[in-house]
C-alpha cells in the first residue's frame, strides 16, 4: 500500500493554534501563503510584515522571519527591509484598518516609488481587532458599532477601493482582488499570490492582491454565511479580478 | 484507491467551513462533542463516500484537517 | 463586608452579563460595586472572564486577584482560577461543561449541571442565569428578590415574556443548592 | 439634577459626561482599551445636536479637533497610549495656536504595541513633553468613574479658561470597569466668548488667523514668555489634590488615578495593621502639588514617602523634586500592563519603614 | 470724464507685502482666489486653512478668516471647521509636498468622506519652503537637492498625479487641472475655483482644484521660463481641464 | 587617519560622520534646519554602497529604520521638532522591540510650528518620554561640530550595544554653522552580530520574529524589568560630562550643546572680572550626569548653580534632582529661536550670586 | 478711451510676467532703477499704445499694477 | 584678537559666500574660525546675512550680535545692523546701493562702490569679491595673500581664467581702502 498526501498542514506553518475566531479567513489566506512559500522555496529567505490588527500575531504562524509594523506603517517597514535586503522575498500582509485608514499614505507611497515588495491585503469591512467600527471599506448601510444605523454616504462617505485606487499610480505592477469563499476563488487567490511574488523576484515594481475576507465575529454572521456575503455582497461593490497587470499589459 | 479524512479535533473550532465545500456532504458538525476549545468539533459521516478532493483540508482556517490517499499496491 | 467575585467562561456563556446582573443588583441593595470585564483579544473565541466586588466599604482595588468567590463555567476556568480561591472561599461549577469536576478540599464547592437545566428549561441561554440563582442561594450575598424585580426591568416589551422565564432559572439553580 | 446612582461603564460614562459638559464636537479613532468612548459618541453625538467624525487616524483626528476649536467649538478626542504618541505633533501646534481642547487618554502598558492592559508609563509625556517645544497640558488623572465624570467639567472649563489643551489621563481601568455614579453636574458649561476664533470676519472687517507660526524669534520668544506667565497662574490656582489620613501618618504612599484606588486598600489594610500610613492623591498630576506634598512631607512624623506607580518612576520624579532629599523617597512599581495589588503597596509600605528603622 | 477700473488690487487680499519669491505662482493664484471669494460675497464667511509650505503666511494675506494646519493635515482641519460649521465657505490652500506627501492620507480621506469643503492644490513639483527637495510630483529627470542626477523612476518611482488618484473616489463631486501660465489658463483657472466654491455650497461633495504651479527659485528658471516649463513639460504629465464633475455627469 | 582641518557645515559633517561610521541606510525628510543631512545622503548614501529613501513623512521615515534596523542593518533618520514630535510612536516602538537606531534632532523653537532658530524646548521630549510606555533613549548632546562629528561613532556604536534608539540632540545652530574639524575616528565601527534579525531563518529553521507586542502583562512586565536593568547599566557605565573651571568654583554654569558653547564664553568673561565661575556640560543628556554634578555643587565653595538653556527651564529639572535644595538652582532662559548672548549670561550668573549674599 | 496703467513700485518685484503677457510689448524691466526691494521694476515705454486689456494687472503676482479706462464724457 | 564679523545684503550679493571665503582664509592662517548663515523663508527675495567669527582663542557664540565689523551691502542692511556695532568697529558700506550712505560717527567708515567698479571689471558678480579685498585692507585680519592663494584652489579648470579677474577685484577693493 503506497499513500499519497492529499492535503496536510502546511511547513510553511508553525505548528501552533491561531487566536483566529472560528471560520474567520485570516487562517485560509495564511494557509495559502505558506502553501506558496513552500512552493516557491522561500522560507529561508522570505520576511513578512504583519499589522497591527487581527493578523498582529502573524509573526507566530508562519515559519518564516516576520516584524511587526505599527498600526498602518507596513509599507514604509517593508520599504526600509527591502531597500536594505533586496535580495529577500518582502511581504506586508495588512488588514483594511490598517492599510486603508491610518497606513494610506505610507501605501500609497510605497506603490508610487514601485517598491518591489507584495502587499497583502486583507479586506473584511471592518475594524476586527478593535471590536467592529467602521473601516473606510464599510459597505454603505453596513452596521458597525460606529455605525449603528448603517453606513451613511452622506456622513460616511463611500466605500474607498484601494486596489483601483492604487492602480492609478505607475509604480503599480501587479494588482489582482481575489477571495477564498468558494474552492474556485480559493484557488484563483493562491495563483495570485503566487504570480505577486514571481514579479515581485523579477523586480518589475509594487505587487498587490486584495483579498475580500470575513469577520464573522463583528459582522455577527456564521462563517459560512459569511462567506457567502463576501459573494453576494462584498464582491458587488468590490470585483474580484485583475485590476492591473504592467507586465502583460507590456507583452500584449 | 482508500481515501483517508483524518482531524486533529483538538484544534477544530467548529467553524462549519469544511463541511460547506465537501461536494459528497458527509462532513458535519458534532453537537454531541464539545472539544477543550468549547467548539463542536466537525467530523465524517461515511468515509466510503470521501473521493479525496482535499477540499475540506483547504479551506480549513486551522489546518485540522490531513486527507490521504492509500493505493493498493498492484 | 467585602464579596470578590471572579466570574469565567468561554466567550459566549454569558459570563460578561451575568457579572453586570449581579453588579447592578448589589447597586440596587445600596452596596458599593464594581465590575471590571476582561477584554482584548483573549476574549476572542476563546475565554471570558470578570470581576465583581460587592462591599460594605468603599472599593479600592476593582481587581479580583484572589476571590473569596468564584463561578467556573468551563474546565480550562476552573483549572486556571480555581488555586487562586481563598482557603474557605467558594467555588461553583458548571459541571455540564467540566469532565469529572473536582474541587479543593478547603473551599465550599457546589457542582450545578446549567447547561442540563437550561435545555429543560427549553433555553440554553439561561444557563448563566440558573448559576447566578446557584450563587445567590450559596452566598446569600444578596436577595433573590432583587434579582426577580431586576428582571422585571430588564424585559420590556415583546420581550416580557422572558421574565418569568428568567425567574424560573434563578429558582432552579437556587433549588440546586438548597438541594445539592 | 439627579443624585440617583447609575451604573455606567468608565468610557461611555466619560463620553457621557462630556457631553453632558457641553463638548460639541468629537474626533477620534479606535483603539482598546476606549473604544466605548468612540462608540458612544457615534449613537449620542448627533442626538446632542454634535458632531462626530471617526477620523482616518488619531493625527487626523486631532487636527479636526484643532480645526473645530480654531473656529471656536468645543472638542475632543480620545485615545490609548500609542495613539497619544501619535498626537503629539498636534498637541504641540495646539498649544503654539493657543487653542482649548480636551484629549482623553486611557493608557495601557507601554512600550510600542505593549498590551492592551492598563499601565501608567505616559505620565512623562503627559506632564512633560506634549511635543516639542515649551508647552504643558493641564492633566488631569481620576481615581474613579465618578471622579472622571465630574472632572470632564473640569476639562472642558480649563481649557477655554487658559486656552490650553487639557489631558484626561485615565487608564485601562478605569475605562473598562463599571461603577455607580450620580450625575452631579448636569448644566453644561456656559458658552464662552472667543473672538479669536476663526468663524468668519468681524463686523469692522478684522480677520482672524489662528496660527503657531511665528517666524521671528522674538515674537516667538513674546509668546512663549507669555505661555510661561500663564503656566505659572495655573500652578498658583488650579493645583488639585487629596491628602487622605497623612495627617502624622508615618508614612505617605503618593499615587495616581487606578493605582491610588488600590493604594487606598492598603492604607485601609496597613493601618488596621496598625501602621500609620497616609496616601496622598495628586489629581493635577501637572500643575503638580509639589507645595502641597512637600508641607505634608515634612512633618516629623513622615518617615518616608513610597511613590506607587503602573510604570518604572515617573511620577516619582515629581515627588523627589518635592521631597528634595529631606525624607527617603521609595519606589514601588508595576509595568507593562500589571495592576499592584493592595497587598503588594502594603509590603513595600512596610519594607520602606524597616529600611528607614535600620 | 469718468473712469473705469479695468483692474485694481483685490479686495480679497490685504494691503501688505507677500514673501513670496518673484514671479512665484503662489501670489497669481492668491490673487484669482481672492477674487472669486469678492465676487461670490464670501470674505465674512469664508475659511481657509493654509499648508506648511511656501503658503504658510496666507492668512497674512488674504482678507478672510484663516486658520494654519501641521504639515499636511489642512484637510483633516478643514474637515473639523466644515463639521461644525456648516454654513462657512471652507477651503485648504496646500501644496505638493503638503498634500501628496505627508497628507496623502488625509486628503485621500477627505474626499472619501466627499467632506463638503473645496481643495486648492499647488502642484509645483518641489519643496519649495525648504529649498527644493525632490516632492512625489516632481517629473522624471527634473533635479531637486535630492535628486541631484534628476528623478529616477527606479529610485524615486514616478509622478503621482493627485487629481487622477484622488478621482477614482466615490466621495470626489468635481476635480480639474488648471495652471496660471497665461491668460487663457488663467481665465480657465479663475472659473474652476468659482464652480468649486459653488459646488461646495450646493453641498455635493469634495471639490478639489489642482494649480499646475511655479517655482523659479528652486528650478532655477526665470519667472517666464517657469511659466512656460508648465506648459510644456508640466502639462504633458499633468494634463490640464477636468477629471471629474459629478453633477454634470448626472446632468448629462 | 587625517588630523588636517577641515571646514564643514553642521549638518552635512554629521552626514558625512553617520556615513563613516559605517551607517549604512538613511530615510528621512526634508525639515528646516537640518535639510542639508537629507540633501547630503541623497548625494553620497549610493556612492558608499548605502540606501538612501526619501520618506513621504517623519512617520514613514522612522519605520522605514525600524524596519532596515529589524532585518539587522545600522540605520539613521534626521529631523526637527515638529517631526520629531510625529516620530515619538515609532521610536516607542523601536524601544519596544529591542532595536537600535540613530536619530538625530536639530530643535528648533517651538511649540507648534513657531520659528526655524535654534531651540532646546525638546529635551524631555528626548529625555523622559520617547514616545509613550517606559522607555528611554541615550541622548548625545554636542556642543561642537567636531564633538557631534565624534558622537557619531558613538551613537551606532551605544545603539548597536544596548539594542536601543540613540538620539543626537542638537539645534539649528550646529546644523547651520561651518567649523574647522578633523576626522579623529576615520574607521566604520565593526559588524556586530544580530541574531535576533529576521533576515532570514537560522540554518537551524529557527524563526525570527521583532515585536514590540507581548498581549500577556507578564510577559511585558518581564520585558520592562529587562529594559529597567539595561538602563541602570547605561547610566553606570555611559555618563559623559565636561566640567570646566568647577573646582573650588564659586558659581557652576550648567548647560548643554549650542547654550554650553555660548555659556563657555561667559565663564571666561566671568573669570576676566574676577568671578570663578565654572561651567559644567553634559554630554549625555540621558542617562544624566546627576552624581558628577552633585559632587562638584556640593564643593563648600560653590553658592549657586544657574542653569542656561534655550527653554523654560528642561534641564534645569535634572540639576533640581541633583542638587535636592542644597544649593541654590537659579535658571536663565530663552526661548523660542533666541539664543542668549554671553553676556546675557553672565549678568545672570552674576545676579544670582549676588541674590545668594544678600 | 485714454488708459492708464498704475504701478506701485515699491512692490515690484522685478518678474516679468507681466512684461511676457502684454500684447502690446510695452512693459519692460527697467535695469536702471533697483526698488527698496532691490528689483528692477516694471514701467511702460509708451502708455498711447495700451489697449487696457488689463492682462499685466491679472497676472501680476504682487497685484502691482492698476489699470483705468478714462472715457471722455460724452 | 576675536573679530565677530557680521555680513549683510540682499539675497543673491554672495554675502554668504563672501562670508565663507572670509572663514575659510582664517582657517588657513591657522584662526579658529566660525561661519553661521542666517536661514529659512526670510533670505527668499529678502536679505540674507552671516556672522563669522575669527579669533585666537576657542569660540563660544558663533552668533555676532554685537560686531566688530558690519560689511552693509544694501541699504536695509545698513540701518538695521549699524546700531548694533561695537562703539570704535568698523563699517563697510556697498555705497553702490545705499543712497546717501553716512555712518554713525563713533566707528570707523569706509564706502566702497562695489557695483561701480565690477562693472568697470566688466562682471558684477565680483562686487563681493571688491568688498572682501576692502575688508581685509581695513582691518588686516588676514592676509590678501591667503585669499589669492584660495583663489587658485577654488577656481580650476574650465574656471581658472576668474582667478585673475577675482584677484584683481580684491586688489581694487583693497586700494579702494587705502586710498579712501
Ligand atoms: C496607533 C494605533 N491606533 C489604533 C490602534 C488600535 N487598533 C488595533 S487593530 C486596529 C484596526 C484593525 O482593523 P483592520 O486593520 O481592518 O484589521 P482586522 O483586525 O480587521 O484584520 C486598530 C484601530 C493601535 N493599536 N495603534
Ligand atoms: C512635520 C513637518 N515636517 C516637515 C516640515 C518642513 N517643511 C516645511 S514646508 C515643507 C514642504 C513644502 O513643500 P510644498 O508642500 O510642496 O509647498 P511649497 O513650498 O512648494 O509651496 C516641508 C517639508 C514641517 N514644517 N513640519
Ligand atoms: S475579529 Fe473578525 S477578523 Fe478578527 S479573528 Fe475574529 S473573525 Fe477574524
Ligand atoms: S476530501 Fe473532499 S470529499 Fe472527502 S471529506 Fe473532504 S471535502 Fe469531502
Ligand atoms: S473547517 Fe476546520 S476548524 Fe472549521 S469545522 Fe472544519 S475542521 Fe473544524
Ligand atoms: S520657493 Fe518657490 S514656491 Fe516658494 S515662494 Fe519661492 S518660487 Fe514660490
Ligand atoms: S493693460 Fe494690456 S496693453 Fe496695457 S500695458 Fe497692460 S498688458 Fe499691456
Ligand atoms: S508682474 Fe508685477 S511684480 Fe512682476 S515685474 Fe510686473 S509689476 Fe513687477
Ligand atoms: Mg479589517
Ligand atoms: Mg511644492
Amino acid at each position: 500500500m503506497s499513500t499519497q498526501v492529499v492535503y496536510q498542514r502546511s511547513r510553511g506553518l508553525q505548528d501552533v493554534e491561531t487566536h483566529y475566531c472560528p471560520g474567520c479567513h485570516h487562517g485560509v489566506i495564511h494557509k495559502l501563503i505558506a502553501e506558496v512559500l513552500v512552493e516557491m522555496d522561500l522560507l529561508d529567505s522570505a520576511v513578512g510584515v504583519s499589522p497591527v490588527g487581527c493578523a498582529v500575531l502573524a509573526g507566530n504562524y508562519f515559519n518564516c522571519d516576520f516584524v511587526e509594523a505599527a498600526h498602518g506603517r507596513a509599507p514604509a517597514v517593508a520599504t526600509g527591509i527591502k531597500r536594505v535586503k533586496p535580495e529577500m522575498l518582502v511581504f506586508t500582509y495588512q488588514g483594511d484598518g490598517d492599510l486603508a485608514s491610518i497606513g494610506a499614505a505610507e501605501i500609497v507611497h510605497a506603490a508610487m516609488r514601485g517598491e518591489r515588495f507584495t502587499t497583502i491585503f486583507i479586506n473584511n469591512a471592518i475594524y476586527g481587532m478593535t471590536g467592529g467600527q467602521m473601516a473606510p471599506t464599510t459597505l454603505v448601510g453596513q452596521k458597525s458599532t460606529t455605525t449603528q444605523a448603517g453606513r451613511d454616504p452622506l456622513q460616511h462617505g463611500q466605500p474607498i477601493r484601494m486596489a483601483e485606487m492604487l492602480s492609478t499610480l505607475d509604480g503599480m505592477a501587479y494588482c489582482e482582488r481575489v477571495c477564498v469563499a468558494d474552492m474556485g476563488n480559493l484557488h484563483r487567490a493562491k495563483r495570485a499570490i503566487k504570480k505577486a511574488f514571481t514579479l515581485q523576484q523579477q523586480g518589475v515594481g509594487h505587487t498587490f492582491v486584495e483579498f475580500l475576507s470575513t469577520c464573522p465575529t463583528n459582522w455577527g454572521m456564521s462563517p459560512v454565511d459569511a462567506g457567502k456575503w463576501v459573494l453576494s455582497d462584498m464582491a458587488k461593490v468590490y470585483p474580484l479580478g485583475v485590476v492591473k497587470d504592467v507586465p502583460k499589459e507590456e507583452k500584449a | 484507491m482508500k481515501p483517508e479524512v483524518i482531524f486533529n479535533l483538538d484544534r477544530c473550532k467548529g467553524c462549519g467551513l469544511c463541511v460547506s465545500v465537501c461536494p459528497k456532504h458527509i462532513l458535519w458538525l458534532d453537537e454531541t462533542v464539545t472539544n477543550i476549545k468549547g467548539y463542536h468539533p466537525s467530523g465524517i459521516s461515511d468515509q466510503s463516500k470521501c473521493i479525496a478532493c482535499g477540499n475540506c483540508a483547504r479551506i480549513c482556517p486551522d489546518s485540522v484537517i490531513t486527507v490521504l490517499k492509500h493505493q493498493e499496491e498492484e | 463586608m467585602t464579596r470578590e467575585v471572579l466570574i469565567a467562561g468561554f466567550g459566549g456563556q454569558g459570563v460578561l452579563a451575568m457579572g453586570r446582573t449581579l453588579t447592578e443588583a448589589g447597586l440596587k441593595e445600596g452596596y458599593n460595586v464594581t465590575w471590571v470585564p476582561s477584554y482584548g483579544p483573549e476574549m476572542r473565541g476563546g475565554t471570558a472572564n470578570c470581576s465583581v466586588v460587592i462591599s460594605t466599604e468603599p472599593i479600592g482595588s476593582p481587581v479580583v486577584a484572589q476571590p473569596t468567590e468564584l463561578i467556573a463555567m468551563n474546565g480550562p476556568s476552573l483549572a486556571r482560577f480555581e488555586p487562586l480561591v481563598d482557603a474557605g472561599g467558594l467555588v461553583l461549577v458548571n459541571s455540564s461543561q467540566v469532565e469529572n469536576p473536582a474541587c479543593r478540599a478547603d473551599v465550599r464547592c457546589y457542582l450545578v449541571p446549567c447547561m442540563e437545566e437550561a435545555g429543560k428549561l427549553g433555553n440554553f441561554k439561561v444557563a448563566n442565569m440558573i448559576m447566578l440563582g446557584a450563587y445567590i442561594q450559596a452566598t446569600n450575598a444578596l436577595k433573590l428578590d432583587t434579582l426577580k424585580e431586576m428582571l422585571a426591568t430588564v424585559f420590556t416589551g415583546p420581550k416580557a415574556h422572558l421574565v418569568a422565564l428568567n425567574i424560573k432559572a434563578l429558582e432552579v439553580g437556587a433549588s440546586y443548592v438548597k438541594e445539592g | 439634577m439627579s443624585m440617583q446612582k447609575e451604573l455606567w461603564k468608565g468610557n461611555e460614562a466619560i463620553a457621557e459626561a462630556a457631553i453632558r459638559a457641553g463638548c460639541q464636537a468629537y474626533f477620534g479613532y479606535p483603539i482598546t482599551p476606549q473604544n466605548e468612548i468612540p462608540e458612544y459618541m457615534s449613537r449620542r453625538m448627533p442626538q446632542a445636536g454634535g458632531v462626530f467624525v471617526q477620523a482616518e487616524s488619531e493625527i487626523a483626528a486631532i487636527n479636526m479637533v484643532y480645526g473645530a476649536s480654531a473656529v471656536g467649538v468645543r472638542a475632543m478626542t480620545s485615545s490609548s497610549s500609542p495613539g497619544i504618541s501619535l498626537k503629539q505633533e498636534g498637541i504641540s501646534y495646539l498649544v503654539g495656536a493657543n487653542l482649548p481642547a480636551v484629549i482623553v487618554n486611557m493608557m495601557r502598558g507601554g512600550p510600542g504595541l505593549g498590551t492592551i492592559q492598563p499601565g501608567q508609563a505616559d505620565y512623562f509625556q503627559a506632564t512633560r513633553s506634549p511635543g516639542h517645544g515649551d508647552g504643558h497640558m493641564i492633566v488631569l488623572a481620576p481615581a474613579s468613574i465618578q471622579e472622571a465624570v465630574d472632572l470632564m467639567w473640569d476639562a472642558f472649563a480649563l481649557a477655554d479658561q487658559y486656552l490650553t489643551p487639557v489631558m484626561v489621563l485615565a487608564d485601562g481601568m478605569i475605562g473598562q470597569m463599571m461603577e455607580p455614579i450620580s450625575w452631579k453636574r448636569d448644566q453644561p458649561l456656559p458658552e464662552v466668548d472667543k473672538p479669536w476664533a476663526a468663524d468668519g470676519r468681524d463686523g469692522d472687517g478684522k480677520t482672524h488667523f489662528v496660527t503657531s507660526l511665528r517666524l521671528k524669534s522674538a515674537d516667538n520668544e513674546r509668546f512663549v514668555q507669555d505661555l510661561a506667565q500663564r503656566y505659572r497662574q495655573i500652578q498658583e490656582n488650579e493645583v488639585r489634590y487629596e491628602a487622605t489620613d497623612c495627617e502624622n501618618a508615618e508614612i505617605i504612599i503618593a499615587a495616581f488615578g487606578t493605582t491610588a484606588r488600590i493604594a487606598s486598600t492598603a492604607v485601609r489594610q496597613l493601618r488596621a495593621d496598625g501602621v500609620k500610613a497616609g496616601l496622598f492623591r495628586p489629581i493635577t498630576v501637572w500643575p503638580y502639588p509639589d507645595q502641597a506634598l512637600r508641607q505634608l512631607v515634612l512633618q516629623d512624623s513622615v518617615k518616608a514617602v513610597l511613590t506607587v506607580e503602573m510604570n518604572l518612576g515617573q511620577m516619582h520624579e515629581d515627588v523627589r523634586l518635592a521631597v528634595r532629599g529631606d525624607k527617603p523617597t521609595p519606589f514601588y512599581g508595576r509595568t507593562g500592563g500589571m495592576v499592584p495589588e493592595p497587598r503588594d503597596i502594603a509590603r513595600a509600605a512596610q519594607e520602606a519603614l524597616q529600611e528607614v528603622s535600620e
